[in-house]
């Protein structure tokens, strides 16, 4: 296994620039996941470690090594696409030794490899079929067996999952961690589905618009947001944004709007804008019976476990995710508590995060 | 509205009825005509035949070289296939699945050959061919063909090799595997349908080919079906109408006999494809 | 700055692997052009024979040629009608067959019968039936009482343009109504059922979904269509030879006659010169016109940005 | 390791790409006997049997020599011959006719004959008619194998059901008979005259032109001098006779003349004796109902008796002498009575005629099945024989010009041009000069 460290990406098409300045260090064995909407860059960006997308400018390095310049084969990388490119004229069997036939290994040696793969993916069964003959998700197996025959250094997955349906999405998410966690294998894994990211990355590369947005572990990035678009990008549902104005009475300062009036957490004190971009999860409120703040219930969805409450708070509207129990209909009126901790403020103008350390 | 729907589709089958009686009435005539003795062809035609003869057949199966002009047609278009098929997967590759600076210019050059009249090639390609030990030769004569089979033969293929995901190509690339291999193991096996409609479009491009053919092809030994069945329809002084009924018939058979056997996939060739 | 591509490292495989087919066509029709070139610049009336070189002569007779003009003027007519009347035709067919019916498979394989017979088998076929005493089409209808008078299909100068038309339509249509049927066959199912749910009628869908999506065929045959209109020889030889009078003689009809009746190989090379440059105007004002639509044919990669 | 077969491959294309340019280079194979190839223009798979018959039996007598039959069509005969003289791949036999062999020997790929023609005069004796078009500044250029001439040949039966007792002696009788003899109700119509721009059409109406007495289109200085009187009066002529035609005459080519009168569509036609088979086989009459008869004249005497007629003779490609001696020895044999006399009757019975005095009367061709039933119609062909001429070939050298009167159809054209125009047949004589004089 190798790590895999991207220096200042770009990538051109024509004149628009697809990837901008992208610095990522992967280290060996780590599973680091490019999410971001899709159009954002990151599918370009996997195709450009794998040598299928000229760079640029910038550097790829495979294990120290500089591969801008080797094609996709010398690379030692394998790639599972999103929709599996298997042949579809050979055998599963014969899909999975391609690669290894290619390279002469011997036939004794691509049988033993082939029957191990298939044997830790389950398709032992379907050596002799023909790809139109599986399932969907047999055919991803046999998309991730083929790059796993080959035991490269690093795995490029290109929305591996997407084309399975849910169910079959979490259990091979589920297989897929398992997995990789076995090979110890370097993955570099590209997605648009943010729950996706969370539950495989070691760490993920929010993309936004050709750049890097964040790149950091799944809870940093849930807890601590880099700016108002990883937080509406990342959680589900999305996180609630309400424009407020800073108000300062008696030394104290406060977040204020037409409907209600906040103050500001004790950590930061600091803040020195006149207006900033509010955010907050929907589950990180708490219902209380009186003296918090009120809305009124414009829509509610179950969910199951839990209710979305949809609440207009003066012109805006707001979700907030209560337990079930709660006996909720539209048109009542709701309070609720919003713990100081539980804020993100975001600078109005560039949506950064306002840290609570900035001391200046 | 379910009966005007279905007056419709009856007016619909009806007008199909009538584009197939218009295109395939001649073949039926001709087909009644070859047997029919001559003389009820060059009197007063009638629509019944009156009389029923193999004499045309006879002529033309026993007495005429057809079977030699059959076989040579054959190994020329037998020829032209084979010349022509790797010349067209490597040229549709080339040009639609391949990046490279004047890619466009070359593929719209080869359309030139569309671009002449070809009856004033003749006397330059005779000397051209002649300096190559081509003339009299079927093998010159399915270069010719091929030449004229290629470029619209690539343009054929290329709308089945874009139906193919680009990513069959990739994954090959990323397994390193090489772009001949890819071509050759992974391209042209995928592409197989397509590459059945091209050699048939090769085939029946070479099979009708009557020009060339004339001009390069000296021995009488060697003369296409074109050639023959001209010298029995168009015999200078005379036609025999039911001996060139029989003629023409002839000449349409192998090609009903290989639209039996390939017909279909001739269509699902260039169908699955799906051109665009 | 270059860098390694999977796609550019493809480039020299790409020019190498056209590289027969360019070596091909090079040899069989750029070569002769050339030759052709050069007798054009010629007195040469016989190949082989003695001549001098007479530069731009023959080029200035034949802007001089009322003859040749007018052939010119037939020629425009007949790619225009050819051209028109066979991709109208073979497009409705397509859209009339496309949709299922009984015996769709039988159709969409024998519609090509005429398109798979000698042009000699074609010619005589209907010189045969449009024969005005004796043809099966002017018996027949006279037998009905359609016609009173027989109709002088290839004798009336009037008609045997129309009749010529007809015969090399009935050759080529089946051909290309096939490959509109391929086109057809690449418009997404959904397209069209969307445009249902939508309301839409047939004209609807046809203008806003079939069509769009048939473009790229539709241009690319314009193109390869009319050179292949414009240089029909064969039929109309066998059929007219021309006649009646002048009425059916196109450029390489008249440039056939001068070269081999008419004795005059250098006269007719420079004719077939001109007619080459006013095809590739032709060609290149076409293909800027339609730009898009040839790009588009050519960008196998252009979705892979995303 | 990929990118050296990657490498090879690149270099692979190449070398096939550069040797597909290169081309194959053929192996001569050097023969003992001395191979000699004839190319001829007769087509049909009867005349092509019937020569290939005579071919063996020449090799078969003469084993040092191996002769060989090509064919071509009349319609790529021009342009395979000149690429074949201009590539020098030429055959060493090239049938022609007299404005072909014109043409032709522009190439320069035509030898002088005469030494040829000498040795097989020696053996048989030709009618100097059929010599005489291929006489050419003091050489002569070809062997004369067969002749063709024009006949008025007629529906013996539709003569006898209109009352008409004798075939017409004048062009007046020819058009009263013409008249008489058109029944549009019955689809019968008078005459069958390719009006067409063929050369079916050109050879009909100069035989007519020719019995209107102006059989001279050139004068001896290779001007045309078709503008006169003769001419209008046969150009008014046929425009009178094209009113008895049927009316599709403009498309003719010669299967539709000779159709129209086998299959009862036309009672007269100027043609060839070219269809005995035919109208046994289709007609449904008998071989006494064809009528022959010479080409009708003016009953002013204006005219001349006259027919068009054609010399098909082979042209001498080879300089080679060893060639040439075997070409001498295989006409010589192919003309010597009991060969030229079966091959005349089967070949294409009554269409080939001899072109040497031995086969007149030579019973061998007389006995063949089929022209033994038209005796009678095959003898008027040898008799007319001494009145024929061919355009352009009556002045002391060939004129040049005839080449593109007969490929272009002149003749037909200006024909084409009165009828259509419905122009006056002095517009149409003039026409024609016009036409002939833009030749240049």
């Amino acid at each position: 296994m190798a790590s895999v460290s991207l220096k200042n990406l770009n990538k051109f098409f024509g004149n628009t620039l697809v990837v901008n300045n992208v610095s990522v260090d992967i280290a060996d064995g780590e599973f680091l996941v490019f999410v971001g909407p899709s159009g954002c860059g990151k599918t370009t960006t996997l195709r450009m470690v794998a040598g299928l997308e000229s760079i640029s400018d910038g550097e790829i390095q495979i294990r120290d090594r500089t591969v801008n310049h080797l094609p996709p084969g010398a690379r030692d990388v394998a790639m599972v696409f999103q929709n599996y490119a298997l042949y579809s004229h050979m055998t599963v069997g014969k899909n999975l030794g391609f690669a290894l036939k290619a390279r002469r290994f011997d036939d004794d040696d691509i049988k033993k490899r082939v029957l191990r793969v298939a044997k830790m993916l389950d398709l032992e069964e379907m050596l002799d079929r023909k790809p139109r003959q599986l399932s969907g998700g047999q055919r991803q197996r046999v998309a991730l067996g083929r790059a796993i025959v080959r035991n490269p250094q690093v795995f490029l997955m290109d929305e591996p999952l997407s084309n399975l349906d849910a169910l079959l999405r979490l259990q091979t998410r589920k297989e897929l961690i398992e997995l990789t966690g076995e090979l110890k294998s370097t993955v570099i894994y590209v997605t648009h589905d943010q729950v996706e990211a969370m539950t495989m990355g070691h760490r993920l590369a929010v993309m936004n618009e050709g750049e890097v947005v964040q790149l950091d572990t799944p809870e940093n990035i849930y807890n601590q947001p880099s700016s108002r678009f990883v937080a509406e990008f990342i959680g589900s549902p999305p996180m609630n944004f309400l424009n407020m104005e800073i108000n300062e009475k008696n030394g104290k300062k406060f977040l204020k709007n037409d409907s209600l009036v906040l103050p500001v957490p004790d950590s930061m004190k600091k803040l020195c804008e006149n207006a900033v971009i509010m955010g907050f999860r929907p589950n990180e409120i708490e219902l209380v019976s009186q003296g918090g703040i009120s809305g009124t219930v414009s829509v509610v969805e179950s969910l199951g476990a839990e209710k979305l409450v949809y609440l207009k708070l003066g012109v805006n509207t707001i979700s907030i995710l209560v337990p079930s129990e709660e006996k909720i209909k539209s048109g009542e009126n709701l309070q609720f508590n919003l713990r100081p901790e539980a804020l993100h403020l975001f600078n109005y103008s560039n949506q950064r995060r306002i840290t609570s350390n900035r001391n200046d | 509205m379910n009966s005007s729907y279905s007056v419709i589709s009856i007016l619909r089958l009806l007008v199909i009825v009538l584009i197939m009686f218009i295109l395939l009435a001649p073949f039926l005539w001709i087909l009644i005509a070859s047997f029919r003795p001559n003389m009820e062809l060059v009197r007063n035609q009638t629509l019944i035949p009156q009389n029923i003869t193999l004499e045309n057949y006879v002529s033309l199966f026993a007495k005429s070289a057809y079977w030699k002009w059959v076989i040579n047609s054959f190994i020329v278009s037998l020829y032209t296939v084979i010349l022509s098929l790797p010349l067209i997967v490597a040229g549709a590759y080339s040009v639609y699945r391949t990046q490279f600076r004047g890619r466009n210019v070359l593929s719209f050059f080869l359309l030139s050959v569309y671009i002449f009249p070809t009856a004033l090639l003749v006397v330059p390609i005779f000397k051209i061919f002649d300096g190559l030990s081509l003339i009299d030769s079927h093998l010159g004569c399915a270069l010719m063909n091929t030449a004229f089979a290629v470029p619209f033969g690539i343009w054929l293929l290329q709308a089945f090799l874009r139906s193919l995901p680009p990513e069959l190509e990739e994954a090959a690339a990323v397994d390193g595997i090489s772009k001949i291999r890819t071509l050759f193991q992974i391209i042209i096996p995928q592409a197989a349908p397509g590459i059945i409609a091209i050699a048939m479009f090769a085939f029946i491009v070479s099979w009708t080919e009557y020009l060339f053919a004339m001009t390069l092809l000296l021995s009488n030994d060697l003369h296409t079906l074109p050639i023959g069945l001209t010298g029995i329809v168009f015999g200078q002084y005379r036609v025999n109408w039911g001996f060139a009924a029989a003629g023409a018939v002839g000449s349409a058979l192998p090609v009903f006999i290989l639209f039996l056997i390939v017909g279909r996939w001739f269509i699902r060739g260039i169908s699955a494809g799906a051109i665009k | 700055m270059t860098q390694n591509d999977f796609r550019n490292s493809e480039a020299r495989l790409g020019l190498y692997l056209i590289l027969p087919a360019v070596v091909l066509v090079i040899l069989v029709v750029i070569l002769p052009i050339i030759s052709g070139i050069q007798i054009s610049f010629t007195s040469q009336r016989v190949v082989g024979s003695e001549f001098e070189t007479v530069g731009l002569k023959n080029y200035l007779d034949l802007f001089g040629d009322k003859n040749f003009i007018a052939s010119l003027g037939r020629s425009a007519v007949w790619v225009i009608a050819n051209g028109l009347f066979q991709t109208i035709i073979s497009l409705l067919i397509a859209l009339l067959i496309n949709q299922p019916f009984r015996g769709q498979n039988f159709v969409r394989t024998w519609i090509l019968l005429p398109w798979a017979v000698p042009a000699a088998v074609t010619a005589i076929l209907w010189r045969w039936m449009f024969d005005a005493t004796s043809g099966i089409i002017n018996t027949s209808m006279m037998g009905l009482g359609v016609l009173e008078k027989p109709l002088l299909f290839l004798a009336n100068p009037e008609i045997a343009g129309i009749s010529l038309t007809f015969v090399n339509s009935w050759r080529y249509v089946p051909f290309l109504t096939i490959i509109f049927l391929a086109s057809l066959a690449s418009v997404p199912e959904e397209e069209y059922e969307a445009a249902k749910v939508d309301g839409a009628g047939m004209w609807l869908q046809f203008k806003s979904i079939t069509f769009p999506n048939l473009l790229p065929t539709l241009t690319v045959l314009g193109l390869v269509g009319t050179l292949w209109a414009s240089n029909v020889f064969d039929i109309i030889w066998m059929m007219t030879r021309g006649g009646p009078g002048v009425s059916t003689t196109t450029v390489p009809v008249l440039m056939y006659d001068t070269a081999f009746y008419g004795y005059n190989i250098s006269k007719a090379s420079a004719g077939a010169i001109i007619f080459l440059l006013l095809l590739i105007i032709f060609a290149i004002v076409f293909i800027f016109l339609n730009r898009k639509q040839f790009i588009l044919a050519n960008e196998t990669f252009k979705d892979l940005s995303k | 390791m990929d990118n050296r077969i990657y490498g090879n491959f690149c270099r692979l294309m190449k070398i096939f790409s550069m040797t597909f340019a290169a081309g194959l280079l053929g192996i001569n194979v050097q023969a003992k006997t001395i191979q000699l190839t004839m190319q001829h223009m007769e087509q049909p798979p009867s005349r092509v049997e019937a020569m290939q018959v005579v071919v063996d039996k020449f090799n078969a007598k003469y084993p040092q020599y191996r002769m060989k039959q090509n064919v071509v069509g009349w319609g790529e005969a021009y342009s395979r011959v000149s690429a074949q003289v201009e590539a020098g791949v030429g055959v060493d036999l090239q049938q022609a006719i007299p404005a072909f062999f014109t043409a032709i020997r522009q190439t320069g790929g035509v030898q002088p004959a005469t030494g040829v023609f000498n040795k097989v005069a020696k053996e048989v004796k030709f009618i100097g008619a059929y010599v005489d078009q291929y006489r050419a500044d003091g050489e002569i250029w070809a062997i004369p194998a067969f002749g063709m001439l024009e006949l008025l040949m007629y529906n013996k039966k539709h003569f006898e059901e209109a009352g008409i007792p004798h075939p017409p002696k004048t062009t007046e009788e020819v058009l009263a008979a013409a008249k008489k003899l058109t029944i549009p109700s019955k689809g019968q119509y008078g005459f069958a005259l390719p009006a067409s721009d063929t050369l079916a059409g050109t050879q009909s109406i100069y035989t007519w032109m020719g019995a209107f007495g102006g059989k001279k289109i050139f004068d001896d200085n290779c001007k045309p001098i078709v503008n006169n009187p003769q001419n209008v009066s046969a150009y008014a002529f046929l425009k009178e006779l094209a009113k008895y035609s049927p009316p599709d005459i403009g498309s003719y080519a010669w299967a539709e003349v000779e159709g129209a009168l086998v299959s009862g569509k036309a009672s007269m036609i100027t043609f060839k004796n070219a269809f005995m088979n035919a109208w046994i086989n289709d007609s449904g009459l008998t071989a006494n109902d064809l009528g022959a008869a010479p080409i009708p004249v003016p009953s002013d005497g204006s005219g001349e008796r006259f027919s068009l007629s054609y010399s098909n003779a082979f042209m001498v490609m080879t300089d080679d002498p060893e060639k040439q001696e075997g070409i001498s020895k295989f006409m010589a044999f192919w003309l010597s009575p009991e060969i030229y006399g079966e091959w005349l009757g089967t070949s294409e019975p009554g269409l080939f005629l001899p072109v040497t005095d031995n086969a007149k009367t030579n019973r061998i061709m007389f006995s063949a099945p089929v022209l033994s039933k038209f005796k009678k119609q095959h003898q008027m062909s040898l008799d007319e024989a001494p009145y024929t001429g061919m355009y352009g070939f009556m002045q002391n050298n060939y004129c040049p010009a005839v080449g593109q009167f007969e490929g272009q159809n002149f003749t037909a054209k200006a024909m084409e041009k009165m009828v259509v125009e419905d122009i006056s047949p002095e517009e149409a004589v003039q026409y024609l000069e016009e036409l002939m004089l833009n030749v240049n």
